[in-house]
């Protein structure tokens, strides 16, 4: 295992040190238990965006911290949830009087620390809606499964309902914008390569010289098929026509097209493939109304992308185009 | 044996602590295998907290002590397991609120709860390839030992060969619940890492109270 | 070799592709020769700042282009210096009037392309000053070779001349600053794993799986040495040992911290490097004043970091915090 | 062979064009060893861009076909590689402007100018393990044969012959110019690329116009 890291059991912390060393202006970190807020929260009378998951996926979502976006995040250790004592302090440290709305990408883990630590807050009078984001259409078979994961379309959602929240606006609002978002959003992924659980120290996978695994979550859950490596088109190609149809995304419709890479994969392989979104969606009649092409909610130093289509009103292009300053995502300010 | 005494139980944790230990890398080899391999560390993270947590608190309370290995397992363990192991002692330590001794009927019952805290917690029914697979006969056949008139300790043998069983008959199952679900038909053939670490639980106890 | 490309002819075509579908409203591509321009240009009456170098280290070039930061970026094929003829026409397409500054990094080709094309344009009376970045101090005896490689500072450089000649500053003051950026900034870079050139198909260098290369160069250059692969803090030890000791950054001095992926390390393992530098700097006494950690000047796939300083005026941080809107950098706006 | 026409001067380009789409990995790995595995793969990129500007625009003037391949050469090839042909060709093509043959002594000064070129171009000195040292005893060579009243054919061979020796003697040397040079003493002990493509190119004047 080749890694910049000192002890595989050190990594959270010291990750969490070096965001807390890199952006006093932006956030401020807490260690006992682990959990990021925004600098100024709590902010009195805005409803607040508390989500969090396994590390090993970043910028998500500690780099998703501030103005315009979330008021914490949670960290657990590498791709394990965080446990309900960190939700619980981060939701009291932000809540603004207004509620919490708390972002739950829909793995087993993750929804049942986070229904605890909801229990929890609600116990002492916070009140708390959760937000599920289930946008994987690689999880075929959804009733007989844990439900579709949540990938992509989180990094959307949480900018999109963290614009929602600045407004002011009601903690059913901001909460109904997200699942808005959930619902309009759909995802799939692919990897080149497995990652690396520090802690584990050898691949989550095996995978061949000459193969690719389509339909990959973000933990190196295992997708659709494993098949041989193909051109970019051809991948663009499988994974958006099953994200298209899946909605549907109609002819006429604008979305937010973005294309993501899971950690290890290089700038220009993702414009190459955000090439290749744009003519398939062309074909399509789809237009993008807007983009976003980097390495947002990754998967350690897995070497692949995902695409993440979402169906826009013009109401959510506000959102999504309103001021947004975070370590991981800013613009406007 | 006629009854568990709060040293007892103390001591099966310690020793439920040292076998997560010892099978951390099996466990977590079997999550690798249709899970996210952690499970090993994650569990053996939470069990090494709880050794700290008690280190020189005998409280004597043995329902407390339970609870406490609930709480620092909740907030250590983290992903599915957390919840899951975490309700399991708190449901354990709720059912033992108060007693410094165990008698059979009691672990039934302590048992019982923390069987349902776990379905309740994580919804599984028989079959989905979980926990709840090793869990579920291990209960039945301790209440069913103890109704047939088997002592405490073979009582506790019989609950930890079926939970071995439970867990066996995992592996050819299809997941249901959990990571391992998004695996479908692939998950097959799999022994399922929480349903053996379940197993060692229950073993754990059989070996440490009903230890020859 | 395996990546998300078509054919490996046409990766930087189609990456331009991309750029081009992706930002509209930043940049315009051109295809014969290639070079991209702010989507404005040229800017009457600015001194415009026109980079390139060969293709593979993205968001570097192309991803600066835009308000704030370059006027051009000229794409070379992957790891190779453009050709004159790209140059050219960049510099006539800008200029506004006020003189160009191309903003060489010292490779012998990017030199002798940009000096052809220096040459090109000053026969059809554009003004152009040329600024060299030679940053890397990995490069020792640098009497003895072609100088020390252009790598890290090129990044802080273009942010802080584009702020420069966005205040329309004259031609020669925006070359004295960037010229101040260069002198002021070092740098220092390691590997973790090899990348692959696309047209190449197979890994530049070798590498042992408990090896590292400390002192690579952005095209897979060797460094300094080849070591066992080491703790973090030592790795960051060695590095920023190096890079201090250079300028020599003294106790008391502010400085920009950019701490760098070379395009395969996860963001986690970059915050993990920096909190390393800023311990290491508070026992230096060194003051961080602004900081940069993302993958900015990449390397393809490759796994590693380079840690770039550079000591601040505070005319300097005032450039640097000066709003940008590029692809690849944006904030103020 | 007393003159070299036009005719011969296009097929040397196409045979040069040949050689290093042949010897493209060749090179590409020479350069992997002590650059950025990229030589074979510029030139390659470059002669392919020349046969096709070439195609069909027979001009008959061997300067200006000369110059074209240059131009083609310094737009196309990029690197280091790009500047150092483009100048070698474009620095042949003023020399032979306006020409339909070469006589041995047109050569003689094309190819001096074409090196003189290349070295104000690198500023590399003998020795510093670049192009130069296959060209400098090319020329040299070339030279002082024709001063020895060799053959026009026999002047190319020695001339190929001395650049094959200079690049062979790159081997020992460490790197001054160019990217190889980061290496330092690491160098020593690697063929230098672009002695070899320039041997190449004298190898192959020789082979076309000196043919047996
Ligand atoms: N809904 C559920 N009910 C009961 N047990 C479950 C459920 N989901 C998962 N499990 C158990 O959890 C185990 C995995 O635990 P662990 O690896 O710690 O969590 P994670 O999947 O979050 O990484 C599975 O092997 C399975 O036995
Ligand atoms: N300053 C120089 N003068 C002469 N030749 C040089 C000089 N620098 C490099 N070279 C030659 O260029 C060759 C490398 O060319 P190429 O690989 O095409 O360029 P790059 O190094 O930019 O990738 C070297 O092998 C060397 O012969
Ligand atoms: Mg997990
Ligand atoms: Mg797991
Ligand atoms: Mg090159
Ligand atoms: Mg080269």
């Amino acid at each position: 295992m080749k890694k910049l890291i000192n002890k595989p059991d050190d990594v959270v912390t010291e990750e969490l040190q070096g965001i807390e060393a890199a952006h006093p202006d932006l956030v401020r970190v807490f260690y006992d238990p682990h959990y990021i807020v925004r600098a100024d929260a709590p902010v009195q009378g805005k409803v607040a965006l508390v989500s969090g998951g396994g590390s090993g996926h970043e910028p998500m979502h500690g780099g998703f911290v501030g103005v315009g976006m979330l008021d914490a995040a949670c960290p657990g250790q590498v791709f394990t949830s965080p446990t309900p004592d960190q939700m619980e302090a981060a939701t009291k440290a932000v809540n603004g009087g207004a509620g919490v709305v708390h972002i739950v990408k829909n793995y087993t883990g993750d929804v049942m620390n986070f229904e605890m630590a909801a229990d929890l807050c609600r116990a002492e009078g916070i009140d708390v809606e959760s937000v599920l984001v289930d946008d994987d259409v690689a999880v075929q078979d959804s009733l007989y499964t844990a439900g579709r994961r949540g990938v992509g379309t989180t990094v959307l959602l949480e900018k999109i309902a963290g614009a929602a929240a600045e407004e002011r606006r009601s903690l059913k609002e901001v909460a109904d914008i997200a699942r808005e978002v959930n619902a309009n959003g759909r995802s799939m992924g692919m990897a080149l390569t497995s990652c690396t659980v520090p802690a584990a120290g050898k691949p989550t996978f095996e995978i061949g010289d000459d193969e690719i695994e389509i339909g990959i979550g973000i933990h190196g859950e295992p997708g659709r098929e494993r098949t041989k490596l193909k051109p970019a088109a051809e991948i663009v190609e499988i994974m958006a026509t099953a994200v298209v149809d899946d909605v549907p995304f109609k002819q006429g419709d604008q979305v937010l097209a973005f294309v993501n890479g899971m950690g290890g994969t290089p700038l220009i392989e993702l414009y190459v493939v955000y090439n290749e979104v744009a003519k398939f969606l062309k074909g399509r009649g789809v237009t993008i109304a807007r983009n976003l092409i980097g390495s947002y909610i990754t998967s350690l130093e897995m070497a692949g992308c995902s695409i993440t289509l979402l169906k826009l009103s013009d109401e959510l292009i506000r959102l999504w185009d309103a001021p947004v300053k975070t370590p991981g995502l800013r613009w406007g300010v | 044996m006629l009854a568990v005494t709060y040293d007892d139980v103390v001591r099966f944790i310690q020793a439920y602590a040292d076998v997560i230990a010892e099978q951390k890398d099996h466990l977590t080899q079997l999550d690798s295998a249709i899970g996210d391999a952690d499970h090993g560390i994650n569990m053996n993270r939470g069990m090494k907290a709880v050794l700290a947590k008690l280190n020189g608190h005998a409280s004597g309370d043995i329902g407390a002590t339970l609870k406490t290995v609930g709480m620092t397992l909740v907030s250590t363990v983290g992903g599915a397991g957390g919840p899951l192991y975490g309700t399991l002692f708190l449901q354990l330590g709720a059912a033992t609120s108060g007693k410094s001794e165990l008698e059979p009927a009691d672990w039934e019952a302590a048992l019982a709860a923390a069987v349902d805290g776990v379905i309740a917690r994580g919804k599984a029914e028989l079959q989905d390839k979980t926990m709840a697979d090793a869990l579920v006969p291990g209960r039945d056949a301790y209440r069913a030992a103890l109704e047939d008139g088997a002592s405490f300790a073979e009582a506790l043998r019989r609950s930890a060969a079926a939970a071995e069983e439970g867990m066996k008959a995992t592996i050819p199952l299809v997941a249901r619940k959990g990571r391992a679900s998004y695996l479908g038909e692939r998950s097959a053939g799999h022994q399922d890492p929480g349903a053996t670490s379940s197993w060692l639980l229950l073993k754990t106890v059989a070996d440490t109270w009903a230890g020859d």
